[in-house]
């Protein structure tokens, strides 16, 4: 038997390989030359060459080999997205690093590597690819959990969400046996056109093998019932991977349902769509309401997340390329926000950061009373992140929200809209509850405080802030981004 | 005898399985798991997975399980959960969904009748480590190369959580 | 219709006169001295009298027909088809208004600077005066429902303004409160019947409504219109039912009681109803109701005046009754002799009012008859006026009160019947009984004052230069309107003709000569019976325990008429307190319990059924992974049945 | 030559039995042995359906997933190190600072 | 028609230059943003500093005021349709567009937004005592929102600016309010956001429908005018709209916020910005529910008149027995907003013209009582009635003032209430005598509880404790000399308003007949009839009438 190697196109990955390659190049770095800031900046010139490469292929439809990874307009689309993430999650990671005593030489390549997962997840046209990318994601990402040695939270998280993450990886596994047993394939498009073939109904063993694999899926994404690790994850990681996790892993994992769900399993959607209505209702609800009484803000954040699942679920069911786009339009929009809103209260961590639970870090609502007159530029940037989240106009978030619930009108599920909105309004008294907090009146004699964070880490809130509000005044260009990348994913 | 050494192995993995779980001592836990390692290596092989059957030996029941050992003895956990133990109301619940949720996915399985059909003639090769390599490197290079990647984040992770410094 | 020209052309700067004088004192009477503000005050309604005085001369030269000038302003609400200008129209009626108003308005004015000198709100109370006199021109300057609409409110807000004016006592504002609600309450239906009227003729103009009447309203809603109308007349006039406010009314500084709730604002009700008497006439039930309302009115109120002590309140009464005369005037079809009745008794009441404030004065705010007496030595000229006002008011014969009172009970007998007219003749007993029980408990017998007063103060003279010209006024006004039956010509009836379509009206002129006299000479009998029993009573040594005993005798019919026949006091429990008890019961029930609490469970079940989120969130990995499970149970559950 | 379906529900019973291992004990490596019972049912339901089938792809997907469940249990065994160092327990129910 | 247009003739050249000029601005836009920048500026100014935002933020408003009312000079009387309007591109991908445009409807609704926030500056500037800088930003944003919300002719961009208005008002209670401020915000949140979130569902299946019909997507209010909603989506979709608006307005039951948001406002400003915020919802139904809901409006207008005479006869009622200040004026604009409702629901040009004007003089006379009611409570620290009494004693120039506003309110002719309630009770009359006969009815309890009112603060012995209460400063008569006289200009010549907003009221009305004509399926026929009745009384009534006024 001869072995030939298929034809693959080099160029199609060069993103990918720039972020995998940096990230080598930057474990080298610190073991040369021992300063975290080094490798910092490896990392952080990797992502922007690779971000350059990435747009360069912008809306371009580069095959890279067919069954495995589709480099295609939707992929460039994530591609960015999941670079401008990692850079995010890198600068505010800095100080935070310093001031927590985090291995960073380390800790700076598995965001990297993270990101690889990331980059791969969004691009796999296989499941085999799906799975292994879905891995280096996981395991990058409960390391990173665990990155803050010396913190208990931090390795209690890690270990939950290994545990966990770990158990959910074998549903999976077992739901790809299942789906692989009852369609002979592993490929999407392979298995698309069996099933479009499919006469006679659905067997019961694809049936099965769909449901776990929601649950792995589901778990990566915190969808209700499989969210309960993220609150708790969410609470002890370092509050920058706690951002990561709740936009990059999940938008990534979003990202790659989409291609799953929307290209080789509609064929069966009618299996799907109704528990997912279902699921879907109990994320934002759940979600909600948790938030409204949790008094942690970083667990409060944690279940606004989980709600703000629910919502993209409401786009996701009503497969139409109108939902679609709300879901990238909106998954592009919550990473900032997110990102943002972590990034603020990694940014308020007092410096000296010990070794237990919450010291140094703000976590409870209490520790943010008045700080709009202390913490002046964190507490704005945070409040438009709650603005944001909350749905307010003139944010990011509302033109989000109004494409979600828009798909789901169009698409006839109005009872759904409505969840959904009565759902926001809920949400809206949590955010602004902390918004209100943070601008209580101080007394005439109020305690003065240093202002924390530095200036690099308020620069790059700042322009997450702005970024906020511009694209809720003028989201045009993004609408268009996302109208190509969704064309792309349709074309398939 | 087909059907035998089957069941044999299926009895074999299923016992040790239960063993697994049902031991007190995490060590003898250990040992049963590599009896259904063992087991299920067996019936790769009867399942014309040769090269498979040999890498679980190798890599399962030899490198992983050596790792489970040595930490197990490492650690010296004699303390074992068996010896403070209340069927609370999580491991009740947790016993009653899991085997309701086992009985659910037999029975469905069960009914699954709608399998492809069986392949009667296999290529000799199959499942060789001639016909898995040339799939795995012409066709899923990039996995593979992936999984290097994989090590080695694992590495990296390890060296981070176990806090190598230089 | 006619434009207004030449003189006529300033008639709006009749009720401006008054409205610049109210300005003025409003925004710098603070600043400038009493002086100015009694010159500016007096001066600006002096100039409106003076000008209404030219305005009448030059109004008598018109040929009759021309007499019905329009001056219109602006358009005030412009909407769709609904159009409400401010327009002023000048007619007989309007004429005979403003010339009264604004020179009994100009008295008052004179002897409030006296009577209110020491007050520390002179400013304010100039201005509240200067202000009700614009209102009072408005209204009966009015050329459409609106404007006079405009006044009527106007009007009652001022009242409300100077009721309450002596702010710190909760009486006052007690009163002042009541007045206006009551009077509101009779406005509701003046709206309403304005309403009707441009729902029904498209206009709202009296120009084009009245000369209409008759061919565009169906007698059913003619009866509408005009009950409605007369219901803002009954809250205005202080008719029954709604008459228990202008009692109360004297609240207010004593010239404000001449001025309001004597001669004016309250006889506003039978000006909108003589206004209106073309809608009236084409409805006998709202004529015979006006009627009937009047004699009741007529009846309780001078029954209650009977046994009242304080002085103010009896004379109150009177109004109140004499307000019901004109009433029945007016139902029985004669409104000219309402109108007639309207002045007589203006000119009488004021100068009663004004005569009561000076014995007022006299005696240091006191206001109890019983603690009075023998003031005919201390203030002769009050004593000599006041002696001419009760004579008038008791239609006692050649003063002005018994040419007018007579004109309404001729009519009465000839349009209404012997009963109705039997009961007049009784109440006009009454009438004189009260006036001289007033008047001789104050003015003759012994002493009877608070040992507190040690002198009496004299009123000043610009108190009582009013208070003669008034005297004057009330002793021969009546001699503009001599009935035909004592030779006179009766000039108030023809010049009001005009106003009055003379088809239908029959005031009166068709009784014979004899019968007139007759009549006459019974009304002014019972009168003179009545103040031969005051005197009996309250002078004739000795008998003052008379009327003690009968008192002791009839005590439930004393009880009730010094309570006001039990009005307040039902109308506090069927209404007020009902109405209290409903808006408690909305707000504690409804809006607090049933509203709040829906919003309010609404939130508490949000949070209580988030409150098993914490209960899930155990921090347990295996606890999560079980969850997990159960997931993965209920999706292949679902994927199975479904 | 026997039918796949047997060896599917021995996978299937490996599945379930990791399944309620997972939910019934406490001490952490057990929980990672109980996941290592999953992936090797899920292992034997792949080469079964590979048996079935005759593509090889599921006996390459079990290649791989043998590695991801080592990578997983090599990370999973540090963090329970460092949980030991820190806590000297392995008792997963004592690891609850972190809930609600 | 022509009268307008003779009366605007330009006759001289440098007015006509004046004219063009402020045609060319994008002056809505100016109107809009100039305020929404100021705000941005007082942020960026740090909040110790106290003197210079509170001199910016009432330039920024001084201004604006001048802005509007040069606006208002330059306003074509004439014309019915929009004038200065604008519109960009602002999602295209939505068909949502940046779009505003001012008529008869909205023109006043600005005038009296710009001046209500002048005048809330002037008035919290000695009240404020904390951060008076951030005060004076979030008034300012929310004259910003409340402008958008008056001026937009897009439907989504409305909906921004409803929202978006939230926020402001939510900090000004939640920051500076009294005691119970968290439970006031909770409402107003609960309250509004559920309501408008509703109703943003509402939009979506209203332009998802207009796509359908059409082929465009669009927010374009004027071309969503003419869609025509089928019988089974009319229902829930108008009433999503309608509960929105009816908690803005706000309409019973859906008004138990509006006493909790007044009372807790602690600065008069404040209270004052939240009048302006229920004429929203008013203004709403106005603008977006009777054109494009006809047939809802049609057929259940009996019901909401009724819900509305209940809301005015009800907010009367518990403002009776308030004890506390500002809930009695609160409620008592429950009241009046139910009025408002009325004179909308009845459907004809008197209705709607005395609504309109009831918004105005609303704004005025209630905004004016809530800040004298602030400055008693400056000086004399509480809300509750029976803690005052014989204020009049040492504060006559504030007595005054709260008497004038009183009457005002109560309605007396002369005064600004008055015209707006005549033409509402008008038009209820023309429709139902029953309705006309309820809604003036409760006039007379406006005059009682409100006479009662004044009464127990006013009148009667002083208490020990009011010697100390001095009366008003220069600054705070300026305050209220300012409202005074435009209430009785309002009062006197309400022509300048009825001119301009009479054409646009028309076109309203038969907008909404001719697409209710469209939509000839469905019931309440007999509201259909007389909504065409009164469109044609429009028509044929106003050239008679203007030739009337030539005359004159």
């Amino acid at each position: 038997m001869e072995i030939t190697f298929p034809a693959v196109n080099i160029d199609s990955t060069v993103p990918q390989l720039i972020v995998a390659l940096f990230a080598i190049l930057a474990l080298l770095v610190e073991v040369f030359s021992r300063s975290s800031r080094m490798v910092f900046a490896t990392c952080l010139v990797g992502l922007h060459i690779a971000l350059l490469r990435s747009l360069m292929q912008w809306g371009r439809g580069i095959p890279y080999e067919s069954s495995l990874l589709a480099v295609d307009g939707y992929t460039t689309f994530f591609n960015v997205l999941f670079i401008l993430i990692a850079m995010i999650t890198l600068a505010i990671s800095l100080s935070y690093v310093e001031n927590t005593r985090v291995d960073g030489g380390k800790y700076y390549p598995l965001v990297l590597f993270a990101t690889l997962g990331m980059m791969l997840l969004v691009s796999s046209m296989d499941l085999l690819m799906m799975f292994l990318s879905l891995e280096l994601l996981s395991i990058s990402m409960y390391m990173l959990v665990g990155s803050q040695r010396d913190k208990w939270v931090s390795t209690e998280a890690a270990i939950k969400y290994i545990l966990t993450g770990a158990f959910a990886s074998g549903f999976l596994l077992f739901g790809i046996a299942l789906v692989y047993g009852a369609t002979g394939t592993i490929s999407f498009s392979k298995m698309e056109s069996i099933l479009g073939g499919l006469t006679g109904g659905v067997p019961p063993m694809l049936q099965i093998g769909i449901a776990l694999m929601m649950v792995g899926l589901g778990f990566k994404i915190a969808m209700v019932p499989f969210h309960m690790w993220a609150p708790d994850v969410y609470e002890g990681a370092p509050t920058p991977i706690t951002g990561l996790l709740s936009t990059g892993s999940k938008i990534a994992v979003v990202a790659l349902i989409l291609r799953l769900f929307s290209n080789p399993f509609i064929q069966v959607s009618s299996q799907w769509v109704g528990i997912l209505w279902v699921l879907a209702v109990l994320s934002m609800t759940l979600g909600n309401v948790a938030a409204l009484l949790q008094k942690n803000v970083k667990r409060m954040l944690a279940y606004s997340s989980i709600a703000h699942v629910g919502y993209l679920l409401v786009a996701f069911i009503t497969l139409s390329t109108r939902g679609m786009e709300a879901i990238l339009l909106y998954s592009a929009f919550y990473a900032v926000m997110g990102l943002a809103a972590f990034g603020c209260i990694a940014s308020l961590t007092r410096a000296g950061g010990s070794t237990t639970a919450g010291e140094g870090e703000r976590l409870k609502a209490e520790d943010y009373t008045s700080l709009g007159y202390t913490q002046p530029v964190q507490a704005a940037i945070l409040s438009i992140c709650l603005l944001s989240l909350a749905g307010i106009p003139l944010t990011a978030g509302f033109i989000g929200k109004l494409y979600l619930f828009g798909a789901a009108v169009n698409a006839g599920f109005v009872g759904l809209a409505v969840i959904a909105v009565l759902n926001s309004a809920v949400s809206l008294y949590y955010y602004l509850g902390l918004m209100l907090r943070m601008y209580a009146l101080p007394g005439r004699f109020a305690p003065a405080e240093e202002p924390v964070g530095s200036l690099f880490g308020k620069l790059v809130l700042l322009v997450l802030g702005v970024t906020i509000i511009a694209l809720g005044i003028y989201p045009t260009p993004l609408i268009g981004a996302v109208k190509g990348a969704v064309t792309a994913l349709s074309a398939l | 005898m087909e059907n035998l050494f089957f069941y044999i192995a299926a009895i074999l993995a299923v016992a040790s399985a239960g063993s697994v779980i049902l031991q007190r001592k995490v060590m003898y836990s250990v040992l049963s798991l590599i009896v259904t390692l063992l087991a299920v290596a067996w019936m790769y092989a009867m399942l014309s997975a040769p090269f498979l059957a040999v890498v679980q030996v190798i890599l399962y029941a030899g490198a992983i399980m050596v790792l489970f050992l040595f930490v197990v003895m490492m650690l010296k956990y004699e303390k074992t959960e068996i010896q403070r133990f209340r069927p609370g109301l999580l491991w009740c619940t947790g016993l009653l969904v899991a085997v309701f949720f086992l009985m659910k996915l037999i029975y469905v399985i069960n009914r699954a009748s709608s399998l492809p059909p069986k392949v009667t003639t296999l290529p000799p090769d199959f499942g060789s480590i001639k016909s898995l390599g040339g799939v795995l490197y012409t066709q899923y290079l990039l996995p593979v190369e992936l999984t290097g990647i994989l090590l080695l984040v694992a590495v990296v992770g390890v060296a981070l959580l176990s806090g190598i410094k230089k | 219709m006619v434009e207004a020209t030449g003189l006529f052309s300033k008639l709006w700067l009749v009720p401006a006169l008054p409205l610049a004088g109210a300005l003025f004192n409003c925004l710098l009477g603070r600043q400038v001295s009493n002086f100015v503000v009694s010159i500016v005050a007096c001066g600006s309604i002096g100039l409106a009298a003076a000008l209404s005085l030219l305005l009448f001369n030059s109004f008598l030269k018109l040929p009759v027909e021309q007499r019905h000038i329009e001056l219109c302003m602006y358009n005030w609400i412009p909407s769709g088809d609904f159009s409400a200008p401010i327009d002023l129209l000048l007619d007989p009626l309007s004429m005979v208004m403003i010339t009264m108003v604004s020179g009994v308005s100009f008295l008052i004015h004179v002897y409030s600077v006296g009577y209110m000198s020491r007050d520390e709100s002179f400013a304010r109370y100039f201005f509240y005066l200067n202000l009700f006199v614009f209102f009072m021109l408005l209204l009966v300057l009015a050329g459409n429902f609106l404007v006079l609409y405009i006044g009527w409110e106007g009007v009652g807000t001022c009242s409300y303004l100077l009721i309450s004016f002596l702010y710190h006592k909760q009486s006052a504002a007690r009163a002042g409160l009541k007045a206006f609600v009551v009077t509101r309450f009779g406005d509701f239906f003046f709206v309403l019947g304005i309403m009707l009227v441009f729902v029904q003729f498209k206009s709202i103009y009296f120009g084009e409504v009245f000369p209409r009447a008759h061919e565009v309203l169906t007698p059913v809603m003619a009866t509408w219109v005009a009950l409605l109308i007369f219901g803002g007349a009954v809250g205005k006039s202080a008719q029954v039912p709604l008459h228990t406010w202008l009692p109360d009314a004297m609240e207010a500084p004593t010239p404000v009681s001449a001025l309001i709730h004597a001669a004016t604002m309250v006889t506003a009700g039978v000006y909108l109803v003589a206004r209106c008497y073309p809608i009236f006439q084409l409805s006998p039930t709202a004529m015979s109701t006006v009627a009937v309302i009047g004699l009741l009115t007529a009846v309780i109120s001078a029954t209650i005046a009977l046994v009242n002590n304080d002085i103010k309140r009896i004379l109150a009464y009177s109004t109140v009754s004499q307000l019901g005369h004109m009433f029945i005037g007016l139902g029985v079809g004669a409104p000219a002799a309402a109108i007639f009745h309207l002045l007589t008794h203006a000119f009488a009441k004021a100068l009663l009012f004004l005569g009561a404030g000076a014995v007022i004065h006299a005696l240091h705010e006191e206001m109890d008859i019983r603690r009075m007496g023998a003031l005919k030595g201390h203030i002769p000229a009050t004593f000599w006026t006041f002696l001419v006002g009760a004579l008038a008011m008791a239609g006692i014969p050649g003063l002005a009160g018994f040419f007018s009172k007579d004109a309404i009970l001729e009519a009465s007998f000839t349009n209404g019947g012997v009963l109705l007219w039997l009961i007049m003749v009784v109440t006009a007993g009454f009438t004189a009984f009260y006036c001289f029980r007033l008047f001789f408990n104050a003015f003759l017998g012994e002493k009877r004052w608070d040992p507190h007063v040690e002198e009496v103060h004299h009123p000043a003279p610009v108190m009582t230069i009013p208070l003669m010209l008034l005297a004057v006024l009330a002793a021969v006004g009546g001699y503009m309107g001599v009935p035909h039956a004592l030779g006179g010509a009766d000039r108030i009836s023809s010049f009001l003709a005009p106003v009055f379509p003379p088809a239908h009206h029959t005031d009166g002129v068709s009784s014979s000569r004899l019968l007139g006299i007759v009549l006459m000479a019974v009304s002014s009998l019972s009168a003179l019976g009545g103040i031969s029993l005051a005197y009996f009573f309250y002078v004739m040594p000795g008998n003052r325990e008379i009327p003690e005993r009968l008192r002791q005798t009839f005590s439930g019919v004393y009880d009730a008429l010094s309570n006001g026949w039990y009005f307040d006091k039902v109308y506090q429990v069927v209404f007020v307190d009902r109405f209290m008890g409903a808006a408690n019961f909305f707000w504690q029930a409804v809006d607090t319990s049933v509203l709040d609490m829906t919003v309010r469970g609404l939130a508490g079940l949000i949070l209580g059924g988030g409150e098993i989120v914490p209960r899930l969130q155990t921090g347990l990995v295996r606890w999560y992974a079980l969850f997990m499970v159960a997931g993965a149970v209920v999706i292949m559950g679902y994927l199975y049945i479904f | 030559m026997l039918a796949a379906d047997q060896y599917l529900m021995v996978g299937v019973v490996l599945f379930g039995i990791g399944v309620i291992g997972f939910l019934t004990r406490r001490n952490v490596v057990v929980l990672l042995m109980c996941i290592e019972l999953m992936i090797n049912g899920a292992g034997l339901a792949f080469v079964s359906f590979c048996r079935q089938t005759g593509s090889l792809e599921g006996q390459v997907f079990v290649l791989f997933a043998m590695v991801i469940a080592s990578v997983e249990i090599a990370v999973g065994l540090s963090i329970v190190l460092l949980v030991f160092r820190n806590r000297a327990t392995l008792d997963v129910d004592e690891m609850e600072v972190l809930k609600w | 028609m022509s009268r307008g247009v003779l009366q605007y003739a330009p006759t001289c050249p440098e007015r006509k230059a004046k004219e063009m000029d402020i045609a060319h601005w994008p002056v809505l836009s100016i109107l809009i943003l100039l305020p929404a920048i100021g705000a941005g500026l007082i942020f960026l100014i740090p909040w110790t500093e106290e003197f210079f935002p509170r001199v910016l933020a009432l330039l920024v408003a001084g201004v604006n005021l001048l802005l509007s009312l040069a606006l208002f000079r330059a306003f074509n009387p004439a014309s019915g349709g929009m004038q200065f309007a604008e519109r960009r591109d602002w999602i295209p991908d939505l068909g949502a567009g940046y779009s505003l445009g001012v008529d008869g409807i909205s023109l006043f609704m600005v005038l009296i937004t710009t001046f209500m926030v002048f005048l809330a500056l002037l008035s919290s500037w000695g009240e404020v005592e904390r951060r008076p800088g951030l005060f004076s930003g979030f008034i300012l944003l929310m004259e910003a929102g409340l402008l958008g919300i008056f001026l937009s002719l897009d439907l989504l961009l409305f909906y921004v600016f409803w929202e978006i208005m939230l926020v402001p008002m939510y900090f000004l209670i939640g920051l500076w309010g009294l005691e119970n401020r968290r439970y006031a915000t909770i409402k107003l949140i609960i309250y509004t956001m559920g309501g408008s979130l509703l109703m943003l569902v509402a939009i979506l299946s209203l332009y998802f429908l207009h796509h359908a019909q059409t082929g465009t997507y669009t927010f374009d209010i004027v071309q969503l005018y003419e869609t025509s909603v089928p019988a089974y989506a009319l229902l829930p979709m108008g009433f999503a709209f309608f509960v929105a608006f009816a908690v803005k307005s706000p309409l019973v039951p859906f008004h138990t916020w509006l006493p909790d948001a007044h009372a807790e406002a602690p600065i008069s400003g404040a209270v004052d910005i939240t009048g302006l915020l229920i004429k929203t919802g008013a203004y709403a139904f106005l603008r977006f529910f009777l054109p494009l809901f006809p047939d809802f409006s049609a057929s259940y207008a009996p019901l909401v008149v009724v819900l509305a005479l209940l809301a005015n006869l009800y907010g009367a009622l518990i403002a009776t027995v308030q004890n506390d200040i500002k809930r009695l004026i609160a409620y008592s604009s429950v009241s009046h907003v139910g009025l408002i409702i009325l004179g909308i629901f009845v459907l004809n040009l008197q209705g709607i013209e005395g609504a309109i004007l009831m918004m105005v003089s609303i704004a005025l006379s209630s905004g004016a009582l809530f800040i004298i009611v602030g400055m008693l409570h400056k000086r004399s620290r509480t809300k509750d009635i029976s803690q005052m009494g014989g204020v009049w004693r040492d504060m006559p120039l504030m007595g005054g003032f709260f008497m004038f506003f009183t009457l005002a309110s109560v309605g007396i002719p002369g005064l600004c209430n008055f015209v707006g309630e005549f033409l509402i009770f008008l038009g209820a009359f023309r429709v139902n005598v029953i309705y006309g006969v309820a809604a003036s009815f409760v006039v007379v309890l406006t005059a009682a509880y409100l006479l009662w009112m004044f009464w127990r603060v006013m009148f009667g012995p002083a208490p020990e404790r009011a010697r100390t209460w001095y009366d008003l400063s220069f600054m705070e008569t300026v305050t209220l000399t300012l409202p005074a006289i435009l209430v009785v200009l309002i009062g006197v010549y309400p022509k300048i308003l009825l001119d301009r907003i009479e054409p646009s009221a028309s076109a309203l009305l038969v907008r909404a007949e001719k697409k209710l004509a469209l939509n000839q399926n469905g019931s309440g026929l007999a509201q259909k009839e007389m909504l065409k009745k009164q469109t044609v009384i429009v028509m044929s009534q106003s050239p008679e009438r203007s030739e009337g006024e030539a005359k004159q």
